[in-house]
């Protein structure tokens, strides 16, 4: 099952979606002999990084959903420093390469977080999380061609590293947007990233979340996903990491299907911690 | 917040079968047993996830989707069997009291960090309200092995819901009902403070609502008192993964399932359990 | 529970979303009198009118997911002309006002439609479906706020007839869409459409659907719906006719919540031919 | 493309509840019996939509959402009873399959078309595939209460599912399977040439699978002899207001659940039935 993606060789095709698994916590609660040795996913991405510290959203950050949940995170990290100098050293002992997720809020942000991980060896792969505005031109990045065109070509000429350009699903033209990521010279482009969505407070015209809208994932948003790598596979040639609601070998087999080179494992993981690897043997007995 | 051995056995990676051994109501709940075949022993206080192999959907909304924490209230090792408490809430402890015996669980656990005994000489007090009696229960237990002498206070909403008391066998405790229908008329801390103007040296061990702990915090904070609470927060994970079960701090939000849901007092942020 | 709408004086809060009620067909699978004596909704939209014939997409047109379905029915009906002369009469007989659903694949299509309707005193109002592309710019109307707020101008201009434009949820900024319209002169906006989805043929790379792609619908896009409409209300005050996934008087109550002041029942239907009249119902137990 | 009243009975507007009476296995297939108390008397060919009251959901890929079309195969109007036929292809008529006596299903129905019967001088020619003998007992019983004298030919995959052939009695028939394990080796359709062959005036009446359906057009196209095929196509909704179930006939689509699932043959499409 080994797979090139973007320069890497990777031993499987099923990896984590960024922001579903903590290889740190997990190390925590499972010990890490054994996490280390049944490790589900053959890349590890990191959660979002970004330049500076974040709290995230205030709780609550969850809503569960017939076949799925909203969440408002709200990207709660150390920071680029506190990243490189607390969790990346634990990082680079995983058994599998490091995908770095990161998100800036200006260019410049972007910039710097780009700079900074392309200095890593311990750092495989970089990935960059679009589906913010862009404080300066108040357009998401993700959402507009033209705005990820300009960012991803800048992002390009500070690093040698593959660069996933991770795509919204919020997005009236999401293979035009891949389109244009692949013009200024993304190595991948990984799709989807949640939904946005809603819920109240149980009989109450109040938004439950402390964020007020969030992003829904999981099996609900799976059909969706399919569309949209379907659609982008068709338009780019750039490999593509699949995710949306992928909950067993069979839909990761769809994915690949529509044209994924990678799949991604994000809520899943939440049921069923070794989701990653479940998703995996089946697929290998689907004789994918 | 680093946690000790002492506070956290480490979970096998990944889900595991187990099977409802027997199932029985106690009052308002239930308390469901499941057998937990070479599962490793837990620490009091922490919890499992847990969902129904089958049929794990189609409830209000559709749901449930995600496991559901629950805190182990007895081990036993003799048998690898766990004990769990229920009060039926929403969809997903609806579904978990169903389950008859013979029907399969997926499991994950024990997780997060438990109680922490205290000094020799200063006493244990435990406060539980309502299903929040269930950790209380693993640690009296566990205090009782070691030669501790724990005081109990649990409050309940009425007789019914405080029949979950005998739980906790014969040991002496001061039992209150909102409605005054068994034991003490009255909320649980009232009975806290009473207690602990009587008590020489204390560390107080509390679960319950968000407000009782909040005021279990204010009294032991006057006074000067160590106190552990065991926290609740939505969760979709259990192991860390999601960020969603955040409790806020004095160093910042922190997970409950990772962090927690025990966790000192003092470093609970003013307003956090509103 | 009666509800003004866009000058209309409705029994209820509770219609029909386009396209998943057929009014004349379950009339004669369930007899005229007993539907007209029990009809489910307050207003009767009709499924989407095209200037020509259409037969619609060839079959298979339905995937079904674990909450909610695929479509990709492809608007068939009998045109403009068809419909005044077989549809119009026998749905003037409704016992509640009749919304015209009217999609052009150009300006001048939508314009003769909206003529067409204004003159006919059996219209009560006419719902724009904009979900589709404009044939000369190739933009999705209903994506853009521009081409939205050029064509709403210009069918405002032909009718006196209250403005439904229905909005689809494929789009980057929903709410400047719904802008856009508002200020062009529509009494109302509806959403949402469905949302862009995909199926496999089982086992196999080919797409299921004789379209490829079709629209997801059901209680899996409720909370993407309930986000929109809640963005959408915070940022026009004309009224909303809220859709997507409604299955119960509580997803009813979350939409009027949000800002909806009609809400619309679709693949419920599908499931309960009266689902309209339980959800009203227990709408109503809900105090709301 | 109008069904006159001997072919349509209205359904009963909505959805309502019936009860599961009786369930058992014939051969490979499920029969399941129901009380539709003060339900209609339907007529031969039409069909219901059914959802189980409980546990609709949660099997492959979360399904089944959607109700499921079933033929009816035998009305028993003293008691307000109706029988369904079951072959489980996935999570739909899995579920269904499982339901016990006492379990309660949504009902939406009778929906659709049904048969017309010939004129008198003409021999009805019952031609069944597999499941799709369902509405042929429905028929059959109809056309012997009207004293007509059916022929019958039922094609099987093998013995096993052939057994569902008893649940037409006594009845005289032609029996073939695929792997010749019960009547003649063969398919039903080279069993129909040859019936025909020897046949005086005959109108077909013929359900199964699309290929079969095909073959038994060709074959009565041929031969200038009327035949109705029951159809079958993925639906939502079953009463028209999805247009998803459509077949291509020489007017065009339309709905099977509407306008058919019985339809004369003449009107399909080439290549429709592939
Ligand atoms: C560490 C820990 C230990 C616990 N131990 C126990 C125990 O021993 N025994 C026990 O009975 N319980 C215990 N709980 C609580 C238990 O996990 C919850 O009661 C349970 O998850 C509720 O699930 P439900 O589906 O029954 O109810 P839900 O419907 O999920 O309702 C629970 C609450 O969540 C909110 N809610 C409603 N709908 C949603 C939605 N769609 N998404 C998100 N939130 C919603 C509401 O505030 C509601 O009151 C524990 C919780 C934690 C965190
Ligand atoms: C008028 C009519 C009468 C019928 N009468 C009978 C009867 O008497 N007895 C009987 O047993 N059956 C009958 N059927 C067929 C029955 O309705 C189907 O077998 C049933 O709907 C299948 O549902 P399922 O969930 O078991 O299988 P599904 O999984 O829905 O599979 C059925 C087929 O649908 C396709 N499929 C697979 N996944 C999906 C998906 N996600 N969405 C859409 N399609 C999918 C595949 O081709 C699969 O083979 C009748 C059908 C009609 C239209
Ligand atoms: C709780 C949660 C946190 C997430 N955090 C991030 C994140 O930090 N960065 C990111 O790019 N995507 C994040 N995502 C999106 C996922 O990576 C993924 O794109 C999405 O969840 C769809 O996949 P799924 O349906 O399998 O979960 C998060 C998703 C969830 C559910
Ligand atoms: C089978 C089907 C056909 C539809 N046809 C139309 C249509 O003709 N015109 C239209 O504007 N919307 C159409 N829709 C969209 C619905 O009106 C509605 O916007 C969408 O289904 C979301 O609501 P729901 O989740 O309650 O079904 C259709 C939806 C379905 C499922
Ligand atoms: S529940 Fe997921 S991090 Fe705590
Ligand atoms: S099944 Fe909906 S129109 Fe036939």
């Amino acid at each position: 099952m080994t797979v090139r993606f973007g320069g890497l060789e990777l031993a499987h095709p099923i990896i984590n979606a960024s922001g579903t698994f903590d290889a740190i916590a997990a190390a925590r609660a499972f010990g890490r002999a054994a996490l280390y040795e049944r490790f589900p996913f053959s890349a590890f991405v990191s959660k979002t990084v970004t330049l500076a510290h974040r709290e995230g959203n205030s709780p609550p950050r969850l809503w569960e959903l017939g076949e799925g949940m909203i969440n408002s995170i709200g990207l709660p990290n150390r920071g680029l420093a506190g990243y490189l100098e607390r969790d990346l050293p634990e990082l680079s002992t995983l058994p599998v390469p490091l995908i770095v997720n990161v998100m800036g809020f200006a260019p410049d942000e972007f910039a710097a977080l780009v700079e900074a991980f392309s200095a890593r060896r311990e750092v495989a792969a970089i990935e960059l999380n679009v589906s913010c505005p862009n404080v300066e031109s108040g357009l998401i990045v993700g959402a507009d061609p033209r705005e990820c065109s300009v960012l991803v070509g800048r992002l390009r000429t500070l690093t040698a590293k593959p660069l996933i350009v991770k795509l919204t699903p919020n997005a009236a033209d999401v293979p035009a947007v891949a389109q244009a990521a692949e013009a200024a010279g993304a190595d991948a482009v990984s799709l989807v990233n949640t939904l946005r969505g809603m819920a109240l407070r149980p009989g109450c015209a109040e938004p439950w979340l402390g964020a007020k809208t969030g992003g829904v994932s999981g099996p609900a948003i799976h059909a969706i996903a399919l569309a949209q790598v379907h659609e982008v596979a068709a338009r780019v040639s750039i490999p593509i990491v699949g995710m949306g609601g992928v909950r067993s070998g069979r839909d990761a087999h769809r994915l690949l299907s529509a044209g994924a080179t990678l799949v991604a494992v994000g809520t899943e993981s939440f049921r069923d911690p070794q989701a990653g690897t479940r998703v995996r043997t089946e697929l290998a007995a689907l004789g994918a | 917040m680093s946690a000790g051995d002492t506070r956290r056995t480490e979970a096998p990676f990944g889900r595991r079968l187990a099977t409802v051994d027997a199932a029985r109501e106690v009052g308002s709940y239930r308390v469901m047993r499941l057998s937990d075949r070479g599962g490793p022993i837990p620490r009091p206080g922490q919890f499992y996830m847990l969902s129904a192999h089958d049929g794990w959907a189609g409830g209000s909304d559709g749901r449930p989707f995600l496991p559901r924490a629950l805190s182990y209230m007895r081990h036993r090792p003799e048998t690898d069997e766990l004990e769990f408490l229920l009060e039926v809430v929403g969809p997903g402890t609806a579904r978990l009291a169903e389950l008859r015996a013979g029907e399969r669980v997926w499991l994950t656990g024990p997780l997060g960090v438990g109680f922490e005994a205290p000094a020799d000489e200063i006493t244990p007090v435990l406060v539980g309200g309502g299903i929040g009696i269930v950790p209380l229960v693993a640690w009296h237990q566990q205090l009782r092995l070691n030669d501790r002498d724990p005081a109990l206070l649990l409050g309940f909403r009425d007789a019914s819901h405080a029949a979950a008391a005998r739980l906790l066998g014969e040991a002496e405790m001061t039992i209150t009902t909102d409605d005054g229908s068994l034991g003490d008329q009255g909320i649980v801390t009232a009975a806290l403070a009473r207690a602990l103007a009587q008590q020489g040296r204390a560390a107080v061990y509390a679960c319950g609502p968000p407000a009782m702990l909040d005021a279990v915090r204010g009294i032991c904070a006057r006074q000067g008192l160590d106190a552990q609470l065991a926290l609740e927060a939505p969760m979709a994970c259990g192991f860390g993964a999601c960020f969603g079960c955040v409790v806020s701090t004095v160093a910042g939000y922190r997970r409950v399932c990772l962090d927690g849901p025990v966790f000192d007092a003092a470093v609970i942020a003013d307003g956090a359990l509103a």
